[in-house]
């Protein structure tokens, strides 16, 4: 029963990427027929072969609709303005060459991977810091954050509200 | 032939940057410098090719950024393994 | 000179000096990074000649494929070249 | 339309040019990867912005094609630059480089990061 959830939803994941992928093909509609059928076949090919590898840690919650909706909300709002502030810090530092650079850890209380990727990609596209390392155990970041104020921080200090985005879309 | 001027002479200006990158390619006194720098080049050059296609204005050539983007990291990757065993 | 020209020169002009830097380099590492960085310039070359299919096989076999199995190859032997 | 094409290629271009000079101008390599990484990703982000955009307004089926692509390209770019930055520093770490007059070295402390715990693919040594 998991095996048949891990390879439809696989399969249909496929699909609507290769959907995607051949928008406007059509000649009438944004879909051309052969088109549907080659990607249909396809997808379910790849569902068979890969779906026990995709889903093999879990992660069934992100297939929530609201959490895609929350993702988007957070591209456009706060990821993308602190990349912008995180672009002029990092001009200003360019030009004046003032660094006070360190390699410090925190822990921001996140268990999956899924969420411990994203705050990962998060924080190194945003202002000052670039994540190194990950323990595995407890789940401590060590992070290379560009203008150290405090050599044993805490989660809020480095990055802000990140921690708490990442709890709401990815755990 | 190129269609649209504005985005030949942004992607002119990118290899301008590839060749600052190429700089530190080549006087990076250590390895992950150099990595780095390339790694910095395999972007610009997906922004480039982007640039390109929408200046030649041909769909098919932006499949190459796309195939790019995704395959230019496996050498990263692949690098950083590497260093990480430390075999100096 | 067109648009085209410029940009066809820049791009050889820079691949010229990648593969200079790929002889010139002792450390082989450093070497193969520039390789890499060449290749991937001259998969943008072919881009520029219109000829998509082959930028495509060039960046599997020049990004991917290439490095791999040069960084396997100098794993398996030494990494500085010596004099 | 065009003046919002003109003024994303500016921004993009402006922002690789800064990522380029961060490459050449700061002193390690951690710091560099901060430069590098952050501006490059930011400056591409605006160069496919535009070229989406120039998509859109074309119009048609080649011209949202070539949106679609665009965006595409930059979901990838978004998703690997930062996991190829990760990895780097990683890797520059345990390959024994210092941090540039490091305040602290936390990593240094845990015993040169958790390397009993390593996660990633496994290769057969």
């Amino acid at each position: 029963m998991r095996r048949v959830a891990e390879w439809t939803t696989t399969a249909l994941l496929v699909f609507a990427l290769y959907l995607v992928f051949s928008a406007f093909s059509g000649r009438w509609g944004l879909w051309a027929p052969d088109e549907l059928l080659a990607g249909a076949v396809i997808a379910l090919l790849v569902g068979l072969a890969t779906g026990p590898l995709v889903w093999k840690r879990g992660g069934w919650r992100l297939l929530q609709p609201q959490r895609w909706l929350l993702f988007l909300v957070y591209l456009v709002g706060p990821f993308l303005y602190a990349m912008a502030k995180a672009n002029l810090d990092v001009a200003w530092r360019v030009i004046t060459g003032r660094i006070n650079p360190g390699i410090v850890r925190f822990n921001p209380n996140l268990q999956t991977d899924v969420g411990r990727t994203f705050l990962a990609n998060s924080i190194t596209l945003t202002p000052g810091t670039l994540t190194m390392d990950v323990d595995d155990a407890t789940g401590d970041f060590f992070v290379h954050w560009i203008n150290v104020k405090d050599a044993s921080p805490t989660a809020d200090a480095v990055c802000g509200p990140f921690p708490r985005w990442a709890r709401r879309v990815a755990e | 032939m190129i269609v649209a001027l504005p985005f030949a002479v942004a992607g002119l200006a990118m290899l301008g940057f590839i060749f600052v990158c190429m700089v530190r390619l080549g006087i990076g006194p250590t390895a992950a410098d150099r990595a780095v720098a390339l790694d910095t080049i395999n972007t610009l050059v997906v922004a480039t090719m982007v640039l390109l296609g929408a200046a030649f204005n041909q769909v098919v050539l932006l499949d190459v950024a796309l195939v790019y983007a995704l395959l230019s990291y496996v050498g990263t990757l692949y690098i950083a393994r590497y260093l990480e065993r430390g075999l100096s | 000179m067109t648009i085209l020209a410029v940009l066809q020169v820049v791009i050889l002009i820079l691949i010229v000096v990648g593969s200079v830097l790929a002889v010139w380099l002792k450390d082989l590492l450093a070497s193969v990074i520039a390789l890499a960085g060449s290749s991937l310039l001259l998969a943008l070359q072919f881009y520029l000649l219109q000829a998509p299919d082959v930028a495509i096989a060039e960046a599997g076999v020049g990004a991917a494929l290439t490095t791999a199995i040069f960084v396997l190859a100098i794993r398996k032997t030494q990494r500085k070249e010596e004099e | 339309m065009n003046g919002l094409i003109y003024a994303f290629l500016a921004i993009g271009a402006a922002f690789n040019a800064l990522g380029a000079v961060a490459l050449i101008r700061f002193p390690d390599v951690y710091t560099r990867i901060h430069g590098a990484t952050k501006c490059t990703t930011f400056g591409s982000l605006f160069s496919i912005l535009a070229v989406a955009v120039y998509g859109i307004v074309q119009g048609g089926g080649a011209g949202g094609t070539m949106a679609v692509r665009a965006f595409l390209a930059l979901v990838f770019l978004l998703l690997t630059n930062p996991t190829g930055s990760h990895a780097l520093a990683r890797a520059a770490h345990r390959s024994g480089i210092k941090p540039f007059r490091a305040v602290v070295d936390r990593l240094e402390e845990a015993g040169h990061g958790p390397r009993a715990t390593d996660h990633g693919p496994r290769e057969t040594r």
